[in-house]
């Protein structure tokens, strides 16, 4: 445990944690510090571009394995599910209307790249060395939880939630899923020789990247947080809380299931426990126009987000280490 | 300079939506209209802006389609459609437009 | 289609000034409001483009509001007092809107 | 608040003519113009969009005119020289501003 | 034969194809995926400023010699020759009007930077060392072309392409040509000492920004051919293949006349079977608007920018190599 | 003094220099080069990013003294007073009326980050190593200035520059200054362990990014130089010039009273020296409108900056280490 609090600390004060409480101050202090729309785009696509390409050489490296297929289809089972749970939890422990509760719990379902990556930064900190394909899997688990959104409105609330035509294109052709996919196999395909070529651009400055993007995840969610605080009801920002851990126990458990080794392990606990804030928002404005945006904004990247990027990585990298007797 | 009667219609959408309506409109007949950029606004659910954002979930764009004035209710009907559920404002402006074939 | 009588105002105003005139805005009961970027101009000051600009001194941006006709008096009011000792252009047009509950 | 009488003119032209079609525009006694960005459109020569556009040649730009009823002529004259053999919507609506002193 | 096959297969694998692959897969699939305009840009300019300072260090390091003078002349030359080549081809293989013509042909006599850069990249692979001055030799190549269109049409057509005050000045100050020419000589001037200071900035990340690059030609490309996959006829495709081979021998005789190193013969090669697809729509857009954009770019961005990338530079090094007996 | 001359010269071929110039050049000659604004932006966040971060590791490196305090006091104090000097200077040597020379003078108080950023380069490979937290000097030189300029006004203007509620904290939390103060105080916190992360990022591209970024502040000033040409009397050029020595010589006088280092004095001489050209014309825009920006822009940016980049600093250079006996 006390490993637990010095990890915890020293995640704190690292400066990927510190850039992104920058700029949550800053956008409470209505500083005009921004982050152009165009570079933050571009930040992102290099981030994808850049975990997609390590993880498809990583997958070349260690070769395919039945664990693989079985963990992304474990990914998308879980992605299925959880939904499930996080409405019934937010029906318990808060007020939203079915179509609130379940555009919101759709969005637990689904994962947020950039809390997978600064896991995986901590991970390979802390001596692990999780698989490659979880980048893989955290593609796969992007898009089933928006049909289970749909799906628990189609069960349980009054109006339909047809599944208009072209969304299920849309959500799986999605630009991110897209790009992770698509960097993914080239690097399966180029492999080691593909990495010598590229890996002065996608490693070295990796880190200040993510650094500077997590400034605008900051500002942005500061700034979300700032005009949105009245929807946060105590309820809400409980389940905000309290989900994460929830399906950070159900990602424990599919890891352990699976064999995965404690670096996997966190990482599907982390996956498990994060949730959207770019897929599934867009899609919910199409498909469920009636839910409120600023509620399921507020609640995945103003609460959980940093909740996980805080305290929730020290804990899933303790609680995997525990459970492989590390 | 021979000017001719049109409307202007300007319709605010969410950018998740232009897809869809852009679609609507060239099934309703409009053959030509312009996507402008939106930076942020205010309405009833809040101020936004796109400043920083990845996603596109809280965007807008704004869709002008110069038609002929016969041709605007058909317009606003496969606007209406696609616009109902959603955000999203419908003007319309009387205009004189320079080549009229073109419309 | 049923639309309804409304005006349409914008507000070239210098990028600096945004913040100040959407609060006036506010203050005098304008629910909603749409700002556009700007890319260049010209007037009596020169000419400018934001091409490669870094700070925010140097251009303007567009704020358009959709409003019933009587309360464009109460906006132009507002607008003129942020506007008056700064650049700035103010029009107003006529136009339809539908759903004029919205406004 | 005291308004005055003008029109504004919308000319929808192709990025590359910018420059040309100012020019005629000062060269016409235009004073004042403002350029906005378009992101994308679809008209007789099809569909198109700026994203991840590196050339100049596919895109367009909005250039607005606000001036006096009676100098809409000449612009109109100056804009269509430029316009005719290329890609271009130019409206016209009618709109009132304030500040007169400045059209 | 068995070697070029293997460096075409080799090509073909290389992350900077397979991303440009994801491009065109991504936008015939209607993904949303997508580059700013502003990062694309960005990534252009990285480019050019970094290909122009390096070809100039690569100059100051070996010194100038009438050979360098002389290839610049000889760039000049087929950049004005070739569209008139070009012309006649397509007039006798599709049933282009004058006026589209003389534009397409205008394209070829122009050069693709891009194309210019993965050759380089495939040479120096390959253990060629190319002249650095086949930079400014591109640099010379943008612009000529642009006038013997104007040219052709004046001879041929029926309305007059008058050469538009101002538009020559536009043409030859176009941004592109002039960053990467300051680049050079900016290059040239400071030598090794220059690069030393921004060798981290040009070297190291050149690569995996190429393949970013690529993404997005990729996703341009694969629109354009998307959306005006009719103009294609099979003439004109035709012609797009064809017209870079034609080009590349020309090239290649101009190289050997002018005495360069294999690696050279295959850049010149490179140049001359490269179309345009920035400087020269452009111009013909202001010039030619009667010349319909969609059978340009479909040509040059959509079947020979693809066909030299994947084909085209595996045997343009086949033949420099075997040419210059290597 | 030869010593000081082989520097200018050094200095004025350096490539930071010569990508000025180029795009003074290009804008003289209207080419369409342009650097996307977005990009312009990001560029400039990464300057802003990597010395806030440099400096703060340094300070944690070398530890906080009381003339770290009393610097940051001095540098306060300079920004209000600088301003009083540069408004009798302009009202001796130009016939700007009061509201245009105070907001003049406004910016001749406070700086212009990039020359700070380029004599520190200047200054480390002239084998001097200025104390860290002449960033924070920076940081707090930026404001000040402007309320001084406010202040010129009541005291000697007609009309009233009331200080509009809003303005002061727009003004402190400006952007830059968040930026900058925010990166400073992170590289403080985590120090050396937080520099291994990021150092792939913010040091070794650095001169390459500050290359691209004098490009486009060469292409915007040059842009300005062109259209305003006519505000610029001899008086006003003579100003331009003549100001960044008087803050120059209060700088050097400043730092050695304080005692710092010779890196530190030239430092001190250059944010002295420079005008600011981001954050002052934002604030003359909102607070004294009625004040001609093409003054106050041609002059910072167009004049000084450029004089300050090419033989202002090789001076500050020599000065300092005359003064200090080197
Ligand atoms: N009256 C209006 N005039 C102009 N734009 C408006 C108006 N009302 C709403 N909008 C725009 O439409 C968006 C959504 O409006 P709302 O649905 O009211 O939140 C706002 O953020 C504005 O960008
Ligand atoms: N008549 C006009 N029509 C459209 N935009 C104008 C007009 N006059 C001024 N502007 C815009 O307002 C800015 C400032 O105008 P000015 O104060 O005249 O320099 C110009 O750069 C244009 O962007
Ligand atoms: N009726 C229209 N309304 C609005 N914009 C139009 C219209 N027609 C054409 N445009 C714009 O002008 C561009 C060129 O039109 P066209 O010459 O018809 O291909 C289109 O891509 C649109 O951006
Ligand atoms: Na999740
Ligand atoms: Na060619
Ligand atoms: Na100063």
């Amino acid at each position: 445990m006390d490993g637990t609090l010095a990890i915890a600390a020293d995640n704190l004060t690292s400066p990927i944690i510190l850039f992104f409480i920058l700029g949550v101050v800053a956008a409470f202090a209505r500083s005009d510090l921004s982050i152009p729309e165009a570079i933050a785009k571009g930040l992102s696509i290099y981030l994808l571009f850049a975990i997609g390409f390590k993880g498809g050489v990583s997958v070349a490296d260690h070769g395919v394995d039945t664990r693989l297929v079985l963990s992304l289809l474990a990914g998308a089972v879980l992605s299925f599910t959880l939904p499930v749970v996080a409405y019934w939890l937010l029906r318990g422990m808060s007020r939203l209307s079915v179509t609130d509760a379940a555009a919101v719990a759709g969005h637990y379902g689904s994962i947020s790249i950039v809390t997978f990556v600064a896991a995986t930064s901590v991970a390979t900190s802390a001596g692990l060395s999780p698989e490659g394909y979880m980048v893989a899997v955290a593609a796969v688990m992007e898009a089933p939880a928006i049909l289970s959104a749909l799906w628990l409105i189609a069960r349980y609330g009054k109006q339909s939630a047809g599944m208009e035509e072209g969304l299920l294109r849309e959500i799986l052709l999605n630009g991110s899923i897209v790009l992770l996919v698509g960097a993914f196999i080239i690097g399966w395909i180029t492999g080691d020789e593909g990495m010598q070529m590229i890996a002065p651009f996608i490693q070295a400055p990796f880190q200040g990247v993510l650094c500077l993007f997590l400034l605008d995840m900051g500002l942005v969610a500061g700034r979300g947080l700032r005009d949105a605080r009245s929807v946060l009801t105590p309820g809400l920002f409980g389940f905000g809380v309290l989900m994460p851990l929830v399906g950070a126990g159900t990602g424990a458990l599919t890891g352990l299931l699976l064999g995965l080794s404690p670096g996997g392990v966190m990482l599907f606990m982390t996956l498990a426990a994060s949730a959207s804030y770019i897929a599934v928002p867009a899609a919910m404005r199409v498909a469920l126009p009636e839910a409120n945006p600023s509620v399921y904004l507020t609640l995945s990247l103003g609460v959980t987000f940093p909740f996980n990027l805080t305290l929730g990585i020290p804990i899933y990298l303790a609680v995997s280490q525990a459970l492989s007797g590390g | 300079m021979q000017t001719h009667k049109a409307k202007r219609v300007d319709i605010m959408i969410e950018a998740v939506m232009e897809n869809r309506l852009t679609a609507a409109l060239r099934k309703a007949g409009v053959t030509g209209y312009t996507v402008l950029p939106v930076l942020g606004g205010s309405g009833r659910s809040g101020q936004w802006t796109r400043e920083g954002e990845v996603g596109r979930a809280g965007g807008m764009v704004n869709v002008s389609c110069i038609v002929r004035p016969e041709r605007v209710d058909p317009l606003l009907d496969a606007a209406f459609e696609v616009v109902e559920r959603h955000i999203g404002v419908v003007s319309v402006v009387d205009c004189e437009v320079l080549r009229a074939e073109r419309f």
